[in-house]
Parts: structure tokens; sequence; C-alpha cells
């Protein structure tokens, strides 16, 4: 039944900034589902409230078909809390850096967990 | 001493400590199975930690190359490709597969790029102007997100690593801490029980011995009275006695505590 | 004889634009600015330029998207006013210039209401240099016919679409994009045509800007053809009919299936100018070598007076200008120092 | 351009038809240059040497002021500091105006009142060519000359916007175009000069 349940996983969903989700949908990771166009990708701008934010982390994490999810990580610091509460396997949830926001892997919630395993 | 709260509620009889004998043996062996289980995937972990820490490192060169590329293909076309980008998204071109495989009994799920390369949703873009750099970003950032597979592969595996190990090592304390003491507990009592009833039954049968040994006494006393008195025989029933007795109460105690109306009742 | 009657109408236009391409950023400014280590230097560097403190409303950090959005909205403030002191013909030949961005503007709403997105968002992404009044109204169409019936008719992009209106009626993406370059085709030769009517030497640099325009569309067009489905016959249709490779060279081009025969048609047929956009040496891509040959164009075209090709001049190398910022701040951003230097200083 | 043309053409076709009318209508001796000079007023031909004189440098003059004015306007819309030193450029212009400001002052002080009797003779038919000619050689060198003045003086106006080290070089080129009316300017004094008052 689980391996069942990875095999429908085969998609990647994004959560970003205008650059970041260009560039990973000319990677080709883009989905448009034919049933009802619901997107695997949401371009985040300064008008998207927390709240839509935090809508669309749930979405993507509670779909059964998306198997990683990439996140800004300037993104993910505005819902922090959601994303350092998320701890499921299934979908793995990546922060990445963006264009204008360098990575700083003090932010990254599993990063920090590593740190914490290793005492630093 | 914890020896009478912390222990299995059970008659302390042979078969009990011969079966808790065995569930001691049971969880010395569990246990050190588990510690192994749980120092190899902590051994696979840590080394999943390390590679996700240099991963995640990596990631951040590697995405600022990918960003970089369309920075090329913004100075290329003069303009902004993102919406047209965005509107001709159809299908994934690239997806991703979950493989199992198996460290110590866990399964890790890892990602396995999937390029499907019919599906070609932006062959049109930058048709007239840019369109080497599209290509160009478009190959990078496959590139890129190939590395963010990767590391998404060693993240989940983090993740169900952590988990598992976590819940190993509350295996192996829960049977190192808890289960193994209450066990050798329960064995200690059992045996002191068992020790209680031997020296019981020896002190019962030493009674017993005394009261047959007057009861003989009284009886060669009377029977010397009597064969004074009159000389007959009758004595060799008395050593019989106390093996039979010895045995019933091993099988089936129930008739000899009706019997002894002397007997200690504990049990 | 143009010196006695160019300066009656547009004497003072001109002498603004040459003003205002004065205020170009040099080549010494911009080695100044590849020195930078960090954006805000960067916005340092350029308010001692013509851009002053152009940043200055934009809070920090700075985003690299406010250098190209800011440097976009300058110039087109710039434009806008030439527009408003223009008189015929640089009045027409300045519409003409926007028509080019009033088809990405169409084309870019055709395909949100394709896609069905908000229309607020999608004109606020028009390029408000191709706006025209009723292009709100766009986004009621369905499809080419209903559109050009209900809106386009009314817009100079009109004659453009007669040539789209026989292609399938349905709109989709890959049609989206066609209709984009055969709108470009029509315009550009449109434009030619307009072109010619000027008073020489006008129309003589600004056929030589169109041409070039033109051989870059088709060389563009041959090389990112290759690989999709289209047919010679659509590859004939998007690609103009004009330039120093029309017709020979472009009949043969569409006829290619690999980059290097592309190229060999080029050395073969086409002039000697062309033959250097091949040459990868120093990490030019055909869209650099394009780029520098353009600038070169407009140079040439600042050294005679009394055109209207300064103004097309002066546009193109400002938004080269812009590109330029645009690209030395994403390299700063980015950290990506040894590719700074692949911007194109136009003076 | 084209329009000038037409006119041009226009004039021509005009002018032959109706020659060609009178000639083959029998008025051809109508056509007559020696009557026709002979019987107009020399006051005729020097005040028209004078107007056109006064007229054309003017013209010519306005016209380079205009060229050179929008450009140095235009230019100066982002480089101020041009106007100023540009306005040479104006006055060469101006100049030019003056020179034919000055000719027809000179040519109108030969403006005498004459003899009606001796209205026709040698002296005063002379003086009246001397005029006209003499005025249209000062007022098209003039035209010209202004014209000239006007388009270098707007690419000075632009050069210096652009890099001030040109201005200087560049209005040496101007000055050599001013001097041009200068040229007309002598050479309409010589041929006036010669010419004697109306008596």
């Amino acid at each position: 039944m689980a391996s069942k349940n990875y095999d429908e996983r085969t998609l990647l969903a994004v959560i970003g900034d205008e650059d970041t989700v260009t560039g990973m949908l000319l990677a080709g990771i883009g989905n448009v589902s034919e049933e009802d166009g619901s997107r695997n990708f949401v371009v985040v701008d300064s008008k998207m409230t927390d709240e839509q934010l935090a809508d669309h982390f749930q979405t993507y994490t509670t779909r059964k078909d998306i198997a990683i999810l990439l996140i800004n990580q300037h993104i993910a610091e505005r819902i922090r809390f959601q994303v350092d509460a998320y701890t499921q396997a299934f979908p793995a949830l990546l922060e990445i850096p963006s264009k204008d926001h360098p990575y700083d892997p003090e932010k990254d919630s599993v990063l920090r967990r590593v740190h914490k395993l290793f005492g630093e | 001493m914890s020896g009478a709260g912390n222990r299995e509620a059970v008659f302390p009889t042979r078969m009990t400590l011969a079966l808790m004998k065995g569930k001691l043996k049971g969880a010395t062996q569990g246990h050190n199975l588990l510690k192994r289980k749980s120092e190899a995937l902590t051994k696979r972990f840590r080394d999943i930690t390390r590679r996700i820490d240099e991963a995640k490192r990596k990631m951040g060169k590697v995405m600022q190359t990918a960003a970089f590329s369309l920075a090329e293909v913004t100075y290329a076309t003069g303009d902004n490709i993102a919406f047209q980008v965005q509107e001709s998204v159809k299908s994934a071109r690239f997806r991703v597969q979950a493989r199992q495989e198996n460290v110590s009994g866990v399964l890790l799920p890892s990602f396995d790029v999937r390029h499907m390369e019919h599906i070609d949703d932006f062959k049109m873009t930058g048709l007239g102007r840019g369109g080497q750099q599209v290509a160009k970003a478009k190959e990078v950032y496959s590139k890129a997100v190939e590395a963010l597979v990767e590391l998404a592969s060693l993240q989940t595996a983090f993740v169900i690593l952590d988990e598992v190990i976590k819940v190993t090592n509350r295996r192996v304390n829960a049977i190192e801490h808890v289960i193994i003491p209450r066990t050798e507990n329960t064995i200690a009592y059992i045996n002191s029980e068992l020790d209680e009833l031997d020296r019981e039954e020896f002190f019962r049968l030493k009674k017993i011995q005394n009261n047959k040994q007057r009861d003989a006494a009284d009886a060669l006393a009377e029977e010397t009275a009597a064969a004074e008195a009159a000389k007959a025989s009758g004595k060799p029933r008395e050593p019989i006695n106390p093996v039979t007795e010895e045995a019933s109460s091993e099988a089936a105690p129930a008739a000899t505590v009706l019997e002894d109306e002397d007997d200690d009742v504990v049990f | 004889m143009e010196g006695l009657l160019f300066n009656i109408d547009s004497g003072y236009a001109e002498a603004l634009v040459r003003g205002f391409r004065s205020g170009l950023i040099s080549s010494s400014q911009y080695t100044n600015m590849t020195q930078c280590e960090t954006l805000e230097d960067l916005k340092l560097q350029l308010s001692a330029t013509e851009y002053g403190n152009f940043l200055g409303n934009v809070p920090s950090p700075l985003p690299t998207s406010a250098f190209q959005d800011k440097a976009a909205q300058r110039l087109v403030s710039q434009f806008r006013y030439i527009q408003t002191t223009a008189v015929e013909p640089l009045s027409t030949l300045l519409d003409y210039i926007t028509y080019g961005y009033m088809i990405d503007n169409v084309v870019l709403l055709i395909s949100g209401t394709v896609h069905s997105r908000d229309r607020g968002e999608l004109l606020e992404r028009c390029q408000p240099l191709g706006w025209f009044d009723t292009l709100p109204a766009l986004s009621v169409a369905t499809d080419v016919q209903g559109l050009y019936d209900t809106v386009l008719v009314d817009t100079p992009l009109a004659p453009y679409f007669k040539t789209c209106l026989s292609s399938a009626n349905e709109l989709t993406d890959m049609n989206v994009e066609i209709i984009r370059n055969r709108l470009c085709k029509a315009y550009l030769e449109d434009f030619a045509e307009f072109s010619k009517t000027l008073p020489s030497p006008s129309n003589e640099i600004m056929l030589r800007f169109l041409e070039f325009e033109a051989d870059r569309r088709t060389i563009n067009i041959a090389f990112n053809s290759i690989g999709t489905e289209l047919s010679r016959e659509e590859r004939e249709s998007l690609m103009p009919a004009l330039g120093s490779l029309y017709p020979v060279a472009t009949s043969h081009l569409v006829r290619t299936d690999e980059p290097e025969q592309v190229r060999n048609i080029i050395e073969t047929f086409g002039p000697i100018e062309l033959a250097s956009l091949f040459d990868n040496s120093n990490q030019k891509s055909l869209e650099d070598h394009f780029y520098l040959r353009e600038m070169e164009l407009c140079r040439d075209a600042f050294t005679q007076q009394f055109t209207y090709a300064t103004f097309y001049a002066w546009l193109r190398a400002a938004e080269q200008e812009v590109r330029n910022i645009t690209w030395i701040a994403e390299c700063i951003a980015q950290n990506q120092k040894t590719r700074i230097n692949n911007y194109i200083s136009v003076f | 351009m084209s329009k000038v043309v037409t006119l041009l053409g226009a004039t021509a076709l005009t002018a032959s038809v109706v020659g060609g009318y009178m000639l083959f209508t029998g008025q051809g001796e109508q056509f007559n240059v020696g009557h026709f000079l002979m019987t107009q007023s020399p006051y005729m031909w020097a005040l028209l040497g004078i107007a056109l004189c006064a007229g054309l440098s003017i013209a010519g003059a306005a016209w380079g002021i205009f060229i050179s004015g929008t450009s140095i306007l235009g230019a100066g819309v982002k480089v101020p500091r041009i106007t100023t030193k540009n306005l040479i450029s104006i006055i060469f212009c101006e100049v030019v105006a003056i020179y034919g400001l000055i000719m027809a002052i000179v040519f109108s002080s030969k403006l005498t009142v004459a003899e009606p009797a001796n209205l026709y003779s040698k002296e005063n038919l002379y003086t009246g060519y001397a005029l006209f000619w003499a005025g249209t050689t000062v007022g098209l060198a003039n035209l010209i000359c202004g014209v000239s003045v006007g388009v270098t003086g707007a690419t000075v106006a632009i050069s210096d916007a652009a890099d001030p080290s040109l201005f200087v070089k560049i209005l040496v080129i101007e000055i050599f175009g001013s001097i041009l009316g200068l040229f007309g300017l002598i050479v309409g004094l010589l041929m006036s000069g010669s010419a004697a008052e109306f008596s």
C-alpha cells in the first residue's frame, strides 16, 4: 500500500517568487491538471497575504501527487511556524534559495534539526 | 527495593520462571540487535546528515548559477518571459519516481528523475528572440532541479531515518531500562518465592516427619505396649507415606491442602 | 536639404533626444559600475549619472528587479515626453515604434485570456509603451476572429492581424506564439514601407535598422524552429520578407534542420557583416552579437544629424542600457563577476 | 521638395503656354526683352534690388536662427550651460541680416529724385540695374549664408552639448560659413559703388 502511495507522487511543486518559479517551469516541472486546471506552482508576490500563502502550503502538502515541495526560503520565513511544524516525509519539503535572497543555512528547518542533533 | 513494585503479576511457579528466563534471554538478545540496528541507522543517518549539510550549501551555488541563466534570458529577450512561461505550462516534463531502499530493515524512499522527453511546453518560447538563452536556461535549471531532487531524497531519508531512529532508540531504551529490569525483578521474585516455598515445604516435611516420628513413636510405644501386651506385628507402612505426600503436593496440591489442614495457605 | 527643413518640425525633439543620448551611461561609467561590490554601491554609482536618485524610494534591500523597473519607467517617461513634442512624420514614426510593444501586449493578453487569468494582473504586466485605450477590452475575446472583429479592428494593429486570420481560429499556446511572430513580421514589413516614405537620409538609416531587425528575426526563427513541428510553410510565414537575407537565404533557411546548416547558409548567402555572428569566442552568444551589431548601427545613426532615425536609435540604445544595468545588477547580486563585462557599452 | 519642383514645373508650363499663345496668335513681337527693359522705370529696379537685398538677407538670417535656435533649445534642456555660449550662432545669423540691412541703406542712399526727362538716361538705367543685381547678389549670398550658419549652428549646439571641446572647432567652421555673407556684401558694394545717384 505504501509503495503504491509513492508511485502516485511524481510531481514537484514550487512556491516561490517569480524568477524561481519561471526557472523551475523552464526545467519542466510545471503541470496543469486537465480535470480542474489546478497548478503545481504558485508565484508569491508582495500582494499575497500570509494566510493565502499558508493555504497554498497546506494544499500542496496534502496533495497526493506531489513528491517534493520546493519553497523559497524567504517565503518559508513568512510561514516559518507552519514549515517548522511540518515533519512528514511526503511530500519532501525543500527550502531553496531565491535570486535576491541568498541561502541562509541557519534558517532552514531541516538544517536546524541537523545542527540540533549534532549539538551545534 | 523495587522488586515489589516493578514486576509482572505472575504466579511464582517454576513454569513462569522458565517463561521469564526465556523472556529475559529474548529481551537481551533483542536489545543487542536493536542496539546494533540503531547504530547502523545512526551511522547512515550521520552520513546523510553530513551529505545534506553539504548538498544544502552546494544548492545555494547551483541555484545561483541557474538564476543567472535566467538573467541571461532576460538580457537576451529584453523583457520578462516569466508570464509567457507560466502560461504555456501544460504537463510536467520533469517528474520523479520514488524508489525504495532497504537500510537495516527501514524502507528509505529516494527519488529518481524521469524526463518525459516527448513533452516540451516551451518549444515556442523565445522563437523570435533569445531562444538559445531559453534553451540554455532550461538545461541549467534541469540540472539544478536534479540536484534539488537528490537533496530531497536525502532529506526524506533524513526525516524517515530520524523517526525510525527515534523509535528504535525508544525501544532500546525501553528494553534496557524497563523490560529487562522488570523481567529480572520478576525472576528474582519468583526465585525468592520458590525458595520460600521450598523452605516451607522442607519445614512442613520436617513437621510431618516429626509428626510421623511422633506417631511412629506413639505407635511404637503403643505397639511396644501392645507387643508388650500382645507381641503382635504392623510396622512396614511408615516410610511409604512421606514420599507419596511429597509427590501429591507437587501434582495436586489441592488434595494435599485439603488433606493437610495445618499447611500454609499462602498459595 | 534635410538641414533646411528638418528642424522646422523636429529640431527641438532631435536635440532633446541627443541630449538624452548624451545622458546614456558612458563606458568609463560602466567600468566604475562593474567595480561595485553590492547593489547599494551600484545605486551610488548610478546616482552619479543621469539616473540620479531614481532608486531613492526603493526600500532596502534592493532587489535587482527594482533596477530594471525603475530604469524602464524612466525610459518610458522620456519616450512619452518626446512623443508629446513630436509632429508628423516623427509622431507616426514614434507610433510605429510603439506598435512593436503593442503586439507584445496583445499577445500577452490573448495568452492570459486563454488561461483565464485575472485581467488586472495581466494589464499590470503590459509594456507601458504599447498601451492603447482598447487594450483592456481584449480579454473578452476567445478566438482570433472575435478578437479582430471586436477590438483589434479599431487599433493600428488591425492590418497585421489579417495574415493571422487565415490560420487556425482556435487560440492555443502554440498559436499564440505563432501569431506573435506573424504579427512581428507584418509589422516589420509595414514599418519598412513607412520608412521608405521618409525624406532622405532618414529612410536610408531607418531601413538599415529594420533590415537588421528582419535579419535578426529570420536567423533567430531559423535557429529556434529547429526541432519544432513547424512546417516549412509556417516557418516561411514567420520570416520577414525584408532584409539582406531575403529572399535567397531565407528560402534556404526554412529548409534547415541543423544549426550548422544555418550557419553555412548565412555565411554563403548573407552579407559580410553577418558572418561574424557565429564567432563564439569570448563567450559571446548569437544574441550578444546581434546586440553588438545593433549598437554599432545606433552609434552610426547618431553621426548623422537631421534624421528621424536618431529617435529610433536612441530608443534602442536606451533599451540596451536598461538591459546593461539589469545585467550588471544581476551579476553583482549573484556574485558572477566573471561575466559582468558582458554588457555592451554604447558610447 | 517635390512640391517645389511641381510649383516650378507649373510656372514653366504656364509661361510657355501663355508665350506660345501670344507667339502663335501673331502677337509675337510683344516678346520684346529690349523694349521691356527700356520701358521699365530704373526706380523699379533699384527698389526691387533693395527689397531683395533686405528681404532675402533677413529671410536667410531668420531661417538660420530658426534652425540653430530649435537645436539650441532642445539641447539646452539637458545641458543648460550651452545656451549662453551658443548665442554666438544666433549672433552670426543676425549679422547676416545686418549685412543686408547695411547694404539696403547704402543702396537707398542712391535713391535721389531724378529729372523726369532724364529718367531713362544711360546713367539712371545703369544705377537701376546695378542696384537690382547688387541687391540680388547680397540677398542671395546672405540667404545661403544664413542657412549655412544656421545648420552649422545647430550642429555646434548639439556637439557642444555632447562634448564641450568640440565647440570651438565647429565654431571655426561656422565662422567660415558666415564669411560667405561678407563676400556677397563686398561684391554688392563694388557693384553699387560705380553707380551714380539718380539724376
